[in-house]
């Protein structure tokens, strides 16, 4: 039972140690890492309910073979999810780029578009 | 059955935006003809989509990946009356904004065309999604694209910070749906919608499925910011040039609602069984906090574009209130209602542009009186404020008044959803009469300024002539104030908004029509909304004006007043405290929100 | 708001969101024990109607190529993004640090790094190529070899001259390889729409299972989905380059 | 032995991403990102997914520190000087 939990406990620590970090962060590039690890907390839940004991990637030299093998699946969404992430991380980036130049600071504190 | 419209719908304005993208060095005429024509292509082809839906779904399967003996392997765009329809709104607006933008934006390349383009194509991509993880990555798309665009007027701090925010709190939003999926798909090993629920109709209805349930609506109303999701919302709407946030308040908001109310009716329905009706209590507790705070807000805004975000928090309240009622009248009175709020907000924030264009400010105190000679601008302004307060015969009514009907039980209804009409069309109707006819205090406190908006603090999106205002820029705001108009006085409206409710709610006739290509049309009992709302709606716009009228008396309440009224506001006062503009706060919130509502949730089904 | 505050309020939300995913993990089938049958459904689907061998990629470029196409234009989007955002504005201009006018780094890599650098080139691209053209069959494909073919770009930064660096990635230049590229994929997704049986249907002959060019318009898709991700990464990184290279001032 | 390998790779997982968000300082976050992604490639070899396997590499050690490195210099430049 607590074995087969705690694999899925791994995302949500993911989850919420991400949370954390965005939650105390001083620093926007800071957050955009913990942004990062949040969404680790996707892949490898996918993975996870994907995953087969003992079986193989889903992979084949010809098609004769009748093995056991994991979810090609998640395996494709977790890929298209990894892309998503790189490209939230760049435009993130180049907004901290930007918005430092403007404000000399990437601290939240100071970092507040309107108030109220 | 593979009708190509869903893909045509959804790719086109795609295709023009990748188009647009190897075109960086074309002259601005040239952009903005390919954008004025790919846009109106996309109209007519939603508007194709929503006549053929008549009679039945279509559905698409990409790859030709059709359903083999009732299993689906592929990715399926199912279209009905209420996707196409959610479709058309999202191009319509865009036509909209790209007939405003043609004169109004000017700055050399053609980025903005681009991200528009792939916006667009997010939205529609999202509305007609049949399929979990396709959901999520047009959730995506629109989501890059709007954030890129939020920050689009670099040389300021505010549209960056907006947009950090913005970008923040909901990629954290998609990551809970993502979760939320993922916990689906480990119990059904199900993407599309129709598939999912056959896979959890054959086992009883576990745990795991309820909390995926409560993960996905999460995701879905942080996109729809429903408080407390909704902290980034002001921030970004408030920053984001005009023509991009015709479309985030117009539409980007209600499409997260109509997310919730797709999967829980093809997906979830058949697992909640009798606990529906609480389950519904938890949405309508979502969306009179949300109607209650954003009235609120949006009545102590002196920012033009924060003021209007907020009042689409109450608005988007008032809509989800329809949805947790559970019923086709509910569901048909919310539609109505996003079609006749999304087309008046989007033409309230197309004159906001008009001001911005010809003053380069959105203080309210900054402007007033600066508006006197724009007496078209002006009238226009008031009349939206008054189809925002629910005027008879615009479409905001008529949704309002079939909610009403609908939900006839609940006797506080059209209270609270007058307390929202009259507070955010009292805002805009003061704001017209400040800026229009110079009425009011020459310049209020300075307490109830809003963070860093000083006035004439707005970069100018632009660069024309500033005397003068082009007639391009108003002539969007006449046609979608007539749209919103047309839709409340088209007399079959409500009837067919409800027989096309009706068959959104049925998820044995979804899953027949997308898994076996069964399509199958029944009759439905149709109501006329509640005609005591004609009157609420007068009333309403009229105590509309008359709480806009004493907030514009010249002279400020006396010091014997002020402290009289100080306790009765304090709430005002602590809600606005918790605007702080923080992203930590606001993720923070996020989390709040989630235990809150996964926990009612839970409590709900049991 | 205080920091104490939300830490505190952020712990209790984090407890109540704990209880509700633990309870919910206890619903799922044990880890490890993958119940399908959708995924061996596909997996059988795909190596007896598409002839593919490596069925991620089958899923990737086949079943849910739609995924994949939004997939690129979710990288094209942040593309223009990072391109919009960090763009020269109005009444800005360029301030060269006086290495920059000749050419140089401001901070000039040593000749062992440019030398070595200079030497990677050739490999990465090899790498990038074969990752690309053999995702169909062995694990790899588009995104995986199309990240790598932008690494010779970076390698090219530190090798060359930023004078001859800049000639060769000339903004105007890579986008419009980047929307041919894209614009490629979904003009496939059309031609599948107009002559099979939807959009990005798979149209092409099947060929021999096993061979580079089986499995229909797999192969196709994943040689498109290369450059589309490479000019992707290359413009956000040049962007980014740049705004190291250069000083601007109003 | 897979469900030692399991249980190690997802233990240095969970210990990595902590690492990653309680290392304060973003240039020294980078760092502390190597052993994170490195523990994820594991965890995703264990999990029979190979193709994930190389888009973690790729990303995680060329994209993502290569775009947060560009973005810190630049950063830091601009402090230097002011």
């Amino acid at each position: 039972m607590i074995r087969g939990l705690m694999p899925y406990v791994l995302a949500l620590w993911l989850f919420l140690i991400g949370l954390y970090g965005m939650v105390t962060s001083r620093n926007l590039v800071h957050i955009v890492m913990c942004l990062a690890i949040v969404q680790s907390s996707t892949y490898v839940l996918l993975l996870e309910v994907g995953y087969r004991a003992g079986a193989t990637a889903p992979i084949f030299k010809d098609i004769t073979s009748g093995r056991s093998v994991v979810d090609p699946v998640v395996q494709a969404l977790v890929l298209t999810d990894i892309v998503i992430g790189v490209t939230v991380a760049a435009l993130l980036l180049a907004l901290a780029v930007q918005v430092h130049k403007e404000t000399h600071s990437l601290d939240p504190e100071d970092l507040r578009p309107m108030t109220g | 059955m593979n009708g190509a419209l869903p893909a045509l719908a959804t790719f086109v304005p795609l295709g023009a935006s990748v188009a647009l993208g190897g075109l960086g060095r074309a002259r601005r005429w040239f952009v903005d003809a390919v954008a004025l024509a790919a846009a109106g292509a996309t109209t007519v082809l939603t508007v194709a989509l929503l006549v053929q839906t008549r009679e039945h779904r279509i559905i698409h399967w990409f790859s030709g990946w059709k359903p083999h003996r009732g299993v689906a392997l592929g990715v399926a765009f199912s279209a009905d009356q209420l996707a196409s329809g959610a479709a058309l709104l999202v191009a319509a607006l865009s036509l909209a904004a790209f007939v405003f933008s043609w004169r109004y934006l000017e700055t050399g390349k053609n980025h903005f065309h681009v991200l528009m383009f792939l916006f667009e194509g997010g939205m529609i991509g999202f509305a007609l999604s049949g399929d979990f993880f396709t959901l999520f990555v047009f959730f995506e798309l629109m989501g890059v694209a709007a954030y890129a665009l939020t920050g689009m007027n670099i040389g300021e701090a505010g549209p960056l910070e907006g947009a950090i925010n913005f970008a923040i709190i909901n990629s954290v939003g998609s990551f809970v749906l993502l979760l939320g999926i993922g916990l689906l798909y480990g119990r059904t090993g199900a993407l599309n919608f129709a598939q999912v629920a056959r896979a959890l109709a054959k086992q009883p209805a576990t745990d795991v499925v309820v909390v995926a349930m409560a993960l996905v609506f999460v995701g879905l109303l942080v996109k729809a910011a429903v408080v407390p999701f909704h902290f980034w919302l002001a921030d970004a709407h408030a920053v984001a040039p005009t023509p991009a946030c015709v479309l985030f308040s117009g539409i980007m908001v209600m499409l997260g609602l109509y997310g919730v109310a797709r999967v829980y009716w093809t997906v979830f329905r058949g697992v909640i069984g009798s606990a529906q009706h609480e389950l519904g209590l938890v949405l309508i507790g979502a969306g009179v906090v949300s109607i209650v705070a954003g009235s609120v807000m949006c009545f102590v805004q002196r920012h033009l574009k924060r003021l209007l975000a907020f009042s689409t928090i109450a608005h988007g309240g008032i809509v989800l209130v329809g949805i947790g009622l559970m019923s086709h009248g509910g569901l048909a009175g919310s539609t109505l209602y996003v079609a006749g709020h999304g087309t008046v907000k989007a033409s309230l924030f197309v004159l906001t542009g008009v001001l911005l264009h010809r003053f380069g400010s959105l203080d309210e105190g900054h402007l007033r009186g600066r508006g006197r000679g724009l007496w078209l601008t002006g009238a226009l302004f008031a009349l939206g404020g008054l189809a925002l307060a629910g005027l008879p015969p615009f479409g905001t009514e008529l949704g309002k008044g079939l909610i009403e009907e609908a939900g006839s039980d609940h006797a506080w209804m059209p209270w609270v959803f007058g307390f929202a009409s009259v507070m955010t069309g009292a805002a805009v109707l003061r704001v017209a009469g400040r800026v229009f006819l110079g009425l009011g205090a020459a310049e209020p406190d300075r307490s109830e300024r809003t963070g860093r908006s000083s006035p004439g603090a707005e970069e100018r999106e632009t660069t024309a002539a500033f005397d003068r205002t082009p007639a391009v820029l108003v002539v969007p705001a006449v046609m979608l104030l007539a749209g919103a108009l047309a839709i409340g006085v088209w007399p079959q409206a409500a009837e067919r908004a409800q027989v096309a409710a009706a068959r959104f709610e049925d998820p044995k006739s979804y899953a027949a029509s997308v898994l076996e290509g069964r399509d199958s049309l029944h009759d439905t009992e149709t109501m006329a909304p509640s005609s005591s709302s004609v009157v609420y709606g007068v009333a309403a716009a009229g105590a509309a004006v008359a709480l806009a009228t004493v907030t514009l008396r010249r002279r400020r309440p006396g010091a014997r007043m002020q402290a009289s009224l100080r306790p009765a506001l304090a709430p005002v006062t602590a809600l606005r405290s918790l605007h702080t503009g923080h992203v930590g706060d606001y993720v923070m919130w996020l989390t709040i929100g989630l235990a809150a509502f996964g926990g009612l949730v839970i409590v709900a089904v049991h | 708001m205080n920091p104490r505050v939300r830490v505190t309020l952020f712990l209790v939300a984090a407890v109540g969101i704990t209880a509700i995913f633990v309870w919910g993990f206890t619903g799922l089938p044990s880890f490890g024990h993958y119940p399908g049958p959708y995924g061996d459904e596909v997996v059988r689907r795909t190596i007896a109607d598409r002839h593919a061998t490596n069925t991620v990629t089958a899923v990737v470029m086949d079943i849910r190529a739609v995924d994949t196409a939004g997939e690129e234009l979710i990288l094209f989007a942040a593309a223009v993004g990072v391109i919009m955002l960090l763009r020269k504005q109005r009444g800005e201009r360029l301030v060269a640090p006086p290495t920059f006018a000749e050419g140089r780094h401001p901070i000039p890599p040593s000749t062992p790094v440019r030398v070595v650098s200079a030497a990677l080139i050739a490999p990465a691209a090899v790498l990038g190529l074969y990752l690309v053209a053999h995702g169909g069959l062995t694990p790899g494909g588009g995104f995986q070899g199309g990240v790598v073919l932008a690494v010779p770009s970076v390698l090219c930064f530190l090798a060359a001259r930023i004078r001859s660096f800049e000639r060769l990635h000339d903004p105007a230049v890579w986008e419009v390889a980047r929307a041919i590229a894209i614009g490629a994929f979904l003009g496939i997704g059309f031609a599948g729409l107009i002559a099979s049986t939807g959009f990005l249907a798979n149209m092409l002959p099947l060929g021999t299972t096993g061979t580079v060019y089986s499995a229909g318009t797999i192969p196709v898709l994943n040689l498109i989905a290369g450059p589309a991700v490479a000019t992707a990464i290359v413009l956000i990184v040049v962007e980014l380059l740049e705004q190291v290279t250069e000083v601007r001032a109003k | 032995m897979t469900v030692v390998l399991e249980a190690v790779s997802m233990a240095l997982v969970g210990v990595f991403a902590a690492g990653v968000v309680l290392t304060r300082d973003p240039l020294r976050q980078v760092i502390a990102m190597g052993p994170f992604a490195l523990a994820l490639i594991v965890l995703f070899t264990v999990l029979q997914a190979p193709d994930v396997v190389l888009s973690a590499i790729v990303v995680g050690v060329f994209a993502y520190p290569m775009m947060v490195l560009l973005t810190v210099a630049k950063i830091r430049h601009r402090e230097r000087k002011v």
